[in-house]
Protein backbone atom coordinates (compact mmCIF):
# COMPACT_ATOMS: atom_id res chain seq x y z
CA UNK A 1 0.00 0.00 0.00
CA UNK A 2 1.37 3.46 -1.09
CA UNK A 3 2.03 6.43 1.40
CA UNK A 4 3.59 7.53 4.60
CA UNK A 5 3.07 9.28 7.54
CA UNK A 6 6.04 12.24 7.54
CA UNK A 7 7.78 14.47 9.67
CA UNK A 8 8.90 17.79 8.09
CA UNK A 9 11.27 20.71 9.61
CA UNK A 10 11.31 22.37 6.66
CA UNK A 11 8.61 23.59 4.10
CA UNK A 12 7.09 21.82 1.71
CA UNK A 13 4.93 22.12 -1.64
CA UNK A 14 1.95 20.28 -1.25
CA UNK A 15 0.75 20.25 -4.59
CA UNK A 16 3.75 18.43 -5.64
CA UNK A 17 3.31 16.27 -2.67
CA UNK A 18 -0.18 15.67 -3.89
CA UNK A 19 0.75 14.69 -7.43
CA UNK A 20 3.42 12.21 -6.50
CA UNK A 21 0.62 10.22 -4.40
CA UNK A 22 -2.24 10.31 -6.92
CA UNK A 23 0.18 9.47 -9.84
CA UNK A 24 1.40 6.67 -7.93
CA UNK A 25 -2.60 5.31 -7.28
CA UNK A 26 -4.28 4.84 -10.78
CA UNK A 27 -6.55 2.56 -9.33
CA UNK A 28 -8.42 4.87 -6.83
CA UNK A 29 -11.33 6.06 -7.97
CA UNK A 30 -11.48 9.24 -5.74
CA UNK A 31 -8.38 10.99 -3.26
CA UNK A 32 -9.34 13.23 -1.19
CA UNK A 33 -6.65 15.74 0.53
CA UNK A 34 -6.51 18.47 3.49
CA UNK A 35 -4.17 20.84 3.51
CA UNK A 36 -3.61 23.24 6.44
CA UNK A 37 -1.86 26.43 6.06
CA UNK A 38 -1.05 29.30 8.67
CA UNK A 39 -3.90 31.54 8.65
CA UNK A 40 -3.41 34.92 7.80
CA UNK A 41 -4.83 37.73 9.59
CA UNK A 42 -5.84 38.37 13.57
CA UNK A 43 -2.18 39.48 13.88
CA UNK A 44 -0.69 36.34 13.82
CA UNK A 45 3.08 36.92 12.30
CA UNK A 46 4.66 33.41 12.59
CA UNK A 47 3.63 30.37 14.05
CA UNK A 48 5.83 27.66 15.40
CA UNK A 49 5.20 23.78 16.26
CA UNK A 50 7.22 21.90 18.32
CA UNK A 51 7.17 18.23 18.82
CA UNK A 52 9.25 15.63 20.66
CA UNK A 53 11.07 13.11 18.26
CA UNK A 54 10.71 9.91 20.78
CA UNK A 55 6.58 10.26 20.60
CA UNK A 56 5.20 12.28 17.84
CA UNK A 57 6.52 10.92 14.45
CA UNK A 58 5.66 6.88 16.27
CA UNK A 59 2.17 8.67 16.85
CA UNK A 60 1.65 9.76 13.80
CA UNK A 61 2.88 6.12 11.98
CA UNK A 62 0.56 4.61 14.71
CA UNK A 63 -2.18 6.57 14.03
CA UNK A 64 -1.58 6.23 9.85
CA UNK A 65 -1.84 2.90 10.78
CA UNK A 66 -5.23 2.68 12.68
CA UNK A 67 -6.76 5.22 9.45
CA UNK A 68 -5.63 1.98 7.22
CA UNK A 69 -7.19 -0.74 9.26
CA UNK A 70 -10.66 1.66 9.61
CA UNK A 71 -11.24 2.12 6.14
CA UNK A 72 -10.14 0.14 2.80
CA UNK A 73 -7.82 2.40 0.97
CA UNK A 74 -5.64 2.08 -1.70
CA UNK A 75 -3.20 5.00 -0.46
CA UNK A 76 -2.73 7.20 3.05
CA UNK A 77 -0.20 9.78 2.85
CA UNK A 78 0.04 12.21 6.13
CA UNK A 79 2.88 15.20 6.21
CA UNK A 80 3.20 17.45 9.31
CA UNK A 81 5.68 20.52 9.64
CA UNK A 82 7.18 21.46 12.44
CA UNK A 83 9.26 24.56 13.41
CA UNK A 84 8.54 28.04 12.27
CA UNK A 85 5.72 29.03 9.89
CA UNK A 86 4.70 32.03 8.26
CA UNK A 87 0.95 33.16 7.34
CA UNK A 88 0.29 31.16 3.96
CA UNK A 89 2.77 28.51 4.47
CA UNK A 90 1.51 24.57 4.81
CA UNK A 91 1.35 22.74 8.15
CA UNK A 92 -0.16 19.31 7.62
CA UNK A 93 -1.51 18.00 4.26
CA UNK A 94 -3.76 14.58 4.21
CA UNK A 95 -4.38 12.66 1.80
CA UNK A 96 -6.64 9.43 1.64
CA UNK A 97 -7.60 7.41 -2.02
CA UNK A 98 -9.84 4.69 -2.30
CA UNK A 99 -11.88 3.12 -4.73
CA UNK A 100 -14.98 4.76 -2.81
CA UNK A 101 -15.43 8.21 -2.27
CA UNK A 102 -17.01 7.58 1.30
CA UNK A 103 -13.69 5.94 2.57
CA UNK A 104 -11.61 8.53 0.97
CA UNK A 105 -13.67 11.17 2.65
CA UNK A 106 -13.92 9.69 6.01
CA UNK A 107 -10.39 8.42 6.48
CA UNK A 108 -9.26 11.91 5.55
CA UNK A 109 -12.05 13.57 8.34
CA UNK A 110 -10.60 10.85 10.86
CA UNK A 111 -7.15 11.17 10.62
CA UNK A 112 -7.88 15.71 10.86
CA UNK A 113 -9.57 15.38 14.39
CA UNK A 114 -7.04 13.09 15.52
CA UNK A 115 -3.91 14.52 14.26
CA UNK A 116 -5.43 17.87 15.44
CA UNK A 117 -6.35 16.42 19.10
CA UNK A 118 -3.50 13.86 19.58
CA UNK A 119 -0.76 14.52 18.21
CA UNK A 120 2.45 15.14 20.36
CA UNK A 121 2.48 19.32 18.81
CA UNK A 122 2.89 22.55 20.82
CA UNK A 123 2.05 25.50 19.19
CA UNK A 124 2.90 28.94 19.91
CA UNK A 125 2.41 32.38 18.00
CA UNK A 126 3.88 35.84 17.33
CA UNK A 127 1.27 38.32 17.71
CA UNK A 128 2.99 41.85 17.67
CA UNK A 129 6.39 40.28 18.25
CA UNK A 130 5.51 38.36 21.44
CA UNK A 131 5.15 34.41 21.39
CA UNK A 132 2.34 32.79 23.27
CA UNK A 133 1.46 29.21 23.52
CA UNK A 134 -1.95 28.07 22.03
CA UNK A 135 -3.91 25.81 24.70
CA UNK A 136 -6.01 22.99 23.88
CA UNK A 137 -9.23 23.65 21.94
CA UNK A 138 -12.97 22.76 23.16
CA UNK A 139 -13.62 21.76 19.75
CA UNK A 140 -11.04 19.23 19.02
CA UNK A 141 -12.53 16.75 22.21
CA UNK A 142 -15.87 17.22 20.19
CA UNK A 143 -14.36 16.69 16.90
CA UNK A 144 -13.00 13.77 18.15
CA UNK A 145 -16.53 12.37 19.84
CA UNK A 146 -17.99 12.12 16.20
CA UNK A 147 -16.04 8.84 15.49
CA UNK A 148 -16.85 7.12 19.34
CA UNK B 1 25.45 10.32 37.52
CA UNK B 2 22.94 12.67 35.45
CA UNK B 3 19.34 12.55 34.00
CA UNK B 4 18.31 14.57 31.12
CA UNK B 5 15.05 16.82 31.53
CA UNK B 6 13.01 17.95 28.46
CA UNK B 7 10.11 20.68 29.16
CA UNK B 8 7.87 20.62 25.79
CA UNK B 9 5.06 23.51 25.38
CA UNK B 10 5.08 26.36 28.26
CA UNK B 11 6.68 23.87 30.25
CA UNK B 12 9.37 25.09 28.81
CA UNK B 13 8.79 29.08 29.53
CA UNK B 14 8.87 28.29 32.90
CA UNK B 15 11.73 26.44 33.14
CA UNK B 16 14.03 28.93 31.19
CA UNK B 17 15.18 26.29 28.71
CA UNK B 18 13.91 23.29 26.66
CA UNK B 19 16.02 21.08 28.96
CA UNK B 20 18.88 20.76 31.29
CA UNK B 21 20.81 18.23 33.46
CA UNK B 22 20.29 17.04 37.15
CA UNK B 23 22.08 14.50 39.18
CA UNK B 24 20.18 11.20 39.40
CA UNK B 25 17.41 10.85 41.66
CA UNK B 26 15.53 7.49 42.13
CA UNK B 27 12.31 8.76 41.50
CA UNK B 28 10.48 11.41 39.63
CA UNK B 29 8.51 12.56 42.60
CA UNK B 30 12.07 13.14 43.33
CA UNK B 31 13.29 15.06 40.43
CA UNK B 32 9.97 17.17 40.66
CA UNK B 33 10.98 18.22 44.26
CA UNK B 34 14.22 19.25 43.16
CA UNK B 35 13.25 21.99 40.81
CA UNK B 36 12.41 25.64 41.80
CA UNK B 37 9.01 25.45 43.62
CA UNK B 38 7.24 27.87 40.91
CA UNK B 39 8.51 24.56 38.04
CA UNK B 40 8.19 22.10 40.50
CA UNK B 41 4.25 22.76 41.15
CA UNK B 42 3.65 23.28 37.32
CA UNK B 43 5.23 19.64 36.84
CA UNK B 44 2.65 17.78 39.65
CA UNK B 45 -0.24 19.52 37.27
CA UNK B 46 -3.51 16.88 36.86
CA UNK B 47 -2.87 17.49 32.92
CA UNK B 48 0.83 16.77 32.89
CA UNK B 49 2.41 13.36 31.32
CA UNK B 50 5.56 11.74 32.00
CA UNK B 51 8.04 10.07 29.16
CA UNK B 52 11.14 8.20 30.09
CA UNK B 53 13.09 7.85 27.10
CA UNK B 54 10.63 8.07 25.10
CA UNK B 55 8.04 5.55 26.92
CA UNK B 56 4.99 7.40 28.46
CA UNK B 57 4.51 6.61 31.97
CA UNK B 58 2.13 6.27 34.67
CA UNK B 59 2.96 7.99 38.35
CA UNK B 60 6.44 6.27 39.29
CA UNK B 61 9.43 5.01 37.38
CA UNK B 62 12.26 3.56 38.46
CA UNK B 63 14.91 6.21 37.20
CA UNK B 64 19.03 5.37 36.23
CA UNK B 65 21.80 6.85 34.53
CA UNK B 66 21.30 9.05 31.51
CA UNK B 67 17.61 8.78 31.15
CA UNK B 68 15.68 11.36 29.58
CA UNK B 69 12.48 12.68 30.62
CA UNK B 70 10.40 14.85 29.27
CA UNK B 71 7.35 16.75 30.98
CA UNK B 72 4.45 16.94 28.25
CA UNK B 73 1.74 19.53 28.83
CA UNK B 74 -1.30 19.28 26.64
CA UNK B 75 -0.95 19.35 22.78
CA UNK B 76 -2.36 22.37 21.53
CA UNK B 77 -5.53 22.52 19.84
CA UNK B 78 -5.70 22.99 15.80
CA UNK C 1 -15.38 35.42 -3.09
CA UNK C 2 -12.54 32.85 -5.31
CA UNK C 3 -13.08 29.83 -6.94
CA UNK C 4 -15.62 28.60 -9.69
CA UNK C 5 -17.53 25.92 -11.18
CA UNK C 6 -15.83 24.82 -14.94
CA UNK C 7 -16.69 22.78 -17.37
CA UNK C 8 -13.90 21.54 -19.91
CA UNK C 9 -13.28 19.05 -22.60
CA UNK C 10 -10.02 18.76 -22.21
CA UNK C 11 -7.63 16.95 -19.88
CA UNK C 12 -6.79 18.83 -16.83
CA UNK C 13 -4.15 19.09 -13.81
CA UNK C 14 -5.71 19.10 -10.69
CA UNK C 15 -2.62 19.50 -8.83
CA UNK C 16 -2.17 22.59 -10.64
CA UNK C 17 -5.20 23.36 -9.82
CA UNK C 18 -5.42 23.42 -6.35
CA UNK C 19 -1.85 24.67 -6.28
CA UNK C 20 -3.48 28.12 -8.07
CA UNK C 21 -6.78 27.66 -6.03
CA UNK C 22 -4.58 27.90 -2.60
CA UNK C 23 -2.43 30.79 -3.22
CA UNK C 24 -5.18 33.24 -3.95
CA UNK C 25 -6.69 31.81 0.02
CA UNK C 26 -4.34 32.48 2.58
CA UNK C 27 -7.24 33.85 4.93
CA UNK C 28 -8.32 30.11 4.41
CA UNK C 29 -6.75 27.66 7.21
CA UNK C 30 -8.18 24.38 5.65
CA UNK C 31 -8.68 23.49 1.87
CA UNK C 32 -10.50 20.25 1.34
CA UNK C 33 -10.43 18.63 -2.03
CA UNK C 34 -11.93 15.84 -3.65
CA UNK C 35 -10.40 14.32 -6.92
CA UNK C 36 -12.36 11.68 -8.96
CA UNK C 37 -10.21 10.16 -11.41
CA UNK C 38 -10.98 6.77 -14.05
CA UNK C 39 -10.43 3.89 -12.33
CA UNK C 40 -7.96 1.76 -13.67
CA UNK C 41 -9.07 -2.05 -13.50
CA UNK C 42 -12.12 -4.02 -14.49
CA UNK C 43 -11.36 -3.98 -17.84
CA UNK C 44 -12.44 -0.21 -18.57
CA UNK C 45 -10.13 1.10 -21.67
CA UNK C 46 -11.92 4.53 -21.60
CA UNK C 47 -14.80 6.67 -20.16
CA UNK C 48 -16.81 9.24 -22.02
CA UNK C 49 -19.39 11.31 -20.74
CA UNK C 50 -21.69 13.67 -22.47
CA UNK C 51 -23.35 16.76 -21.54
CA UNK C 52 -26.26 18.79 -22.30
CA UNK C 53 -25.01 22.20 -22.80
CA UNK C 54 -27.83 24.12 -21.93
CA UNK C 55 -28.18 22.39 -18.64
CA UNK C 56 -25.15 21.16 -17.66
CA UNK C 57 -22.90 24.30 -16.23
CA UNK C 58 -25.78 26.07 -15.43
CA UNK C 59 -26.72 23.53 -12.91
CA UNK C 60 -23.42 23.21 -11.74
CA UNK C 61 -22.92 27.19 -10.84
CA UNK C 62 -26.59 26.76 -9.22
CA UNK C 63 -24.72 23.88 -7.17
CA UNK C 64 -21.79 25.92 -6.10
CA UNK C 65 -24.09 28.48 -5.49
CA UNK C 66 -26.03 26.93 -2.93
CA UNK C 67 -22.79 25.26 -1.41
CA UNK C 68 -21.32 29.06 -0.70
CA UNK C 69 -25.19 29.75 0.77
CA UNK C 70 -24.92 26.19 3.17
CA UNK C 71 -21.48 26.89 4.78
CA UNK C 72 -19.03 29.79 5.83
CA UNK C 73 -16.16 29.42 3.05
CA UNK C 74 -13.41 31.15 1.73
CA UNK C 75 -13.12 29.67 -1.94
CA UNK C 76 -14.87 27.09 -3.44
CA UNK C 77 -13.83 25.47 -6.83
CA UNK C 78 -16.06 22.71 -8.84
CA UNK C 79 -13.98 21.84 -12.26
CA UNK C 80 -15.86 18.49 -14.24
CA UNK C 81 -14.73 17.15 -17.41
CA UNK C 82 -16.88 15.91 -20.47
CA UNK C 83 -15.52 14.03 -23.55
CA UNK C 84 -13.29 10.47 -23.63
CA UNK C 85 -10.96 10.23 -20.91
CA UNK C 86 -8.69 6.98 -20.42
CA UNK C 87 -7.67 5.09 -17.22
CA UNK C 88 -5.76 7.45 -14.25
CA UNK C 89 -7.26 10.51 -16.39
CA UNK C 90 -8.81 13.48 -13.61
CA UNK C 91 -13.08 13.32 -14.37
CA UNK C 92 -13.88 15.64 -11.19
CA UNK C 93 -11.77 17.83 -8.81
CA UNK C 94 -13.75 19.82 -5.94
CA UNK C 95 -12.14 22.01 -3.77
CA UNK C 96 -13.50 24.07 -0.17
CA UNK C 97 -11.22 26.13 1.85
CA UNK C 98 -12.83 27.83 5.12
CA UNK C 99 -11.64 29.40 7.96
CA UNK C 100 -12.67 26.15 9.82
CA UNK C 101 -11.75 22.74 8.78
CA UNK C 102 -15.45 20.98 9.43
CA UNK C 103 -16.56 23.30 7.27
CA UNK C 104 -14.18 22.74 4.45
CA UNK C 105 -14.83 19.21 4.63
CA UNK C 106 -18.62 19.03 4.46
CA UNK C 107 -19.00 21.45 1.86
CA UNK C 108 -16.48 18.95 -0.41
CA UNK C 109 -18.77 16.08 0.51
CA UNK C 110 -21.74 17.27 -0.57
CA UNK C 111 -20.91 18.83 -3.58
CA UNK C 112 -19.62 16.01 -4.80
CA UNK C 113 -22.28 13.91 -3.60
CA UNK C 114 -25.06 16.42 -5.81
CA UNK C 115 -22.19 16.44 -8.87
CA UNK C 116 -22.47 12.74 -8.73
CA UNK C 117 -26.44 12.35 -8.10
CA UNK C 118 -27.74 15.57 -9.81
CA UNK C 119 -25.70 16.61 -12.81
CA UNK C 120 -26.44 15.88 -15.89
CA UNK C 121 -23.94 14.15 -17.16
CA UNK C 122 -24.49 10.57 -18.84
CA UNK C 123 -21.46 8.31 -18.72
CA UNK C 124 -20.30 4.90 -20.73
CA UNK C 125 -17.57 2.80 -20.87
CA UNK C 126 -15.68 1.27 -23.25
CA UNK C 127 -14.64 -2.81 -22.11
CA UNK C 128 -13.39 -5.25 -24.48
CA UNK C 129 -13.71 -2.63 -27.29
CA UNK C 130 -17.73 -2.41 -26.69
CA UNK C 131 -19.39 0.63 -24.97
CA UNK C 132 -22.08 0.66 -22.77
CA UNK C 133 -24.03 3.05 -20.50
CA UNK C 134 -23.87 3.32 -16.93
CA UNK C 135 -27.36 3.64 -15.01
CA UNK C 136 -28.00 5.42 -12.20
CA UNK C 137 -26.69 4.26 -9.13
CA UNK C 138 -28.97 3.35 -5.63
CA UNK C 139 -25.59 4.45 -3.88
CA UNK C 140 -25.84 7.70 -5.25
CA UNK C 141 -29.71 8.38 -3.68
CA UNK C 142 -28.11 7.13 -0.25
CA UNK C 143 -25.25 9.71 -0.19
CA UNK C 144 -28.18 12.06 -0.85
CA UNK C 145 -30.34 10.98 1.09
CA UNK C 146 -27.78 12.17 4.30
CA UNK C 147 -27.74 15.86 3.54
CA UNK C 148 -31.82 15.72 4.11
CA UNK D 1 -40.95 24.93 -40.54
CA UNK D 2 -38.74 22.46 -37.86
CA UNK D 3 -37.74 21.33 -34.69
CA UNK D 4 -34.61 19.84 -33.43
CA UNK D 5 -34.12 16.49 -31.29
CA UNK D 6 -31.20 15.92 -29.17
CA UNK D 7 -31.20 12.23 -27.27
CA UNK D 8 -28.77 11.96 -24.26
CA UNK D 9 -27.45 8.69 -22.92
CA UNK D 10 -28.44 5.87 -23.74
CA UNK D 11 -31.37 7.53 -26.32
CA UNK D 12 -28.29 8.25 -28.73
CA UNK D 13 -28.34 4.54 -29.22
CA UNK D 14 -32.06 3.62 -29.71
CA UNK D 15 -32.61 6.85 -32.10
CA UNK D 16 -28.95 6.40 -33.58
CA UNK D 17 -28.02 9.51 -33.31
CA UNK D 18 -27.52 12.51 -31.17
CA UNK D 19 -29.88 14.99 -32.60
CA UNK D 20 -32.34 15.10 -36.00
CA UNK D 21 -34.53 17.31 -37.59
CA UNK D 22 -38.47 16.90 -37.60
CA UNK D 23 -41.06 18.94 -39.35
CA UNK D 24 -42.84 21.04 -36.40
CA UNK D 25 -45.15 19.73 -35.07
CA UNK D 26 -47.80 21.19 -32.19
CA UNK D 27 -46.66 19.43 -29.30
CA UNK D 28 -44.47 16.96 -27.47
CA UNK D 29 -47.01 14.16 -27.46
CA UNK D 30 -46.97 14.48 -31.40
CA UNK D 31 -43.41 14.61 -31.72
CA UNK D 32 -43.04 11.53 -30.16
CA UNK D 33 -45.94 9.76 -32.01
CA UNK D 34 -44.08 10.72 -34.90
CA UNK D 35 -40.81 8.04 -34.42
CA UNK D 36 -40.22 5.03 -34.80
CA UNK D 37 -42.17 2.65 -32.41
CA UNK D 38 -39.18 1.17 -30.10
CA UNK D 39 -37.53 4.94 -29.55
CA UNK D 40 -41.04 6.47 -28.86
CA UNK D 41 -41.98 3.50 -26.46
CA UNK D 42 -38.58 4.69 -24.48
CA UNK D 43 -39.05 8.40 -24.63
CA UNK D 44 -42.50 8.16 -22.93
CA UNK D 45 -40.78 6.46 -20.15
CA UNK D 46 -41.73 7.34 -16.48
CA UNK D 47 -38.05 8.68 -15.85
CA UNK D 48 -37.35 10.19 -18.90
CA UNK D 49 -37.52 14.34 -18.68
CA UNK D 50 -37.38 17.04 -21.32
CA UNK D 51 -35.91 20.28 -22.07
CA UNK D 52 -37.58 22.79 -24.59
CA UNK D 53 -34.65 25.47 -25.50
CA UNK D 54 -32.52 24.41 -22.73
CA UNK D 55 -35.78 24.83 -19.86
CA UNK D 56 -37.37 21.66 -18.38
CA UNK D 57 -40.45 21.05 -19.00
CA UNK D 58 -43.13 19.24 -16.95
CA UNK D 59 -45.85 17.19 -19.17
CA UNK D 60 -46.96 19.63 -22.30
CA UNK D 61 -45.30 22.16 -23.27
CA UNK D 62 -46.51 24.56 -26.69
CA UNK D 63 -43.82 24.64 -29.66
CA UNK D 64 -42.43 27.15 -32.46
CA UNK D 65 -40.08 26.74 -35.50
CA UNK D 66 -36.91 25.99 -34.53
CA UNK D 67 -37.52 25.01 -31.25
CA UNK D 68 -34.91 21.99 -29.45
CA UNK D 69 -36.26 19.46 -27.71
CA UNK D 70 -34.12 17.42 -25.17
CA UNK D 71 -34.89 13.94 -24.13
CA UNK D 72 -32.57 13.27 -20.72
CA UNK D 73 -32.47 9.97 -19.09
CA UNK D 74 -31.45 9.25 -15.72
CA UNK D 75 -27.98 10.55 -14.97
CA UNK D 76 -25.22 8.26 -14.55
CA UNK D 77 -23.97 7.52 -11.06
CA UNK D 78 -20.27 7.68 -10.10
Amino acid sequence: MSGDALLLTEPFDPAEALRRFTVDLPQAGGIVSFLGQVREGGGVEALELSHYAPLTLPAMQELAGRVRERWSLDGLLVIHRSGVMVPGEPIVLVAAAARHRRDAFAAADYAMDHLKSESWFWKREKVAGEWRWIEPRTQDIEDLARWA
Amino acid sequence: MALTLVFLGRLEDLAGAGSREVALVPSLAAVIAGLEPELAEALRGPRIRYAVNGTLVQGEAPLADGDEIAFLPPVSGG
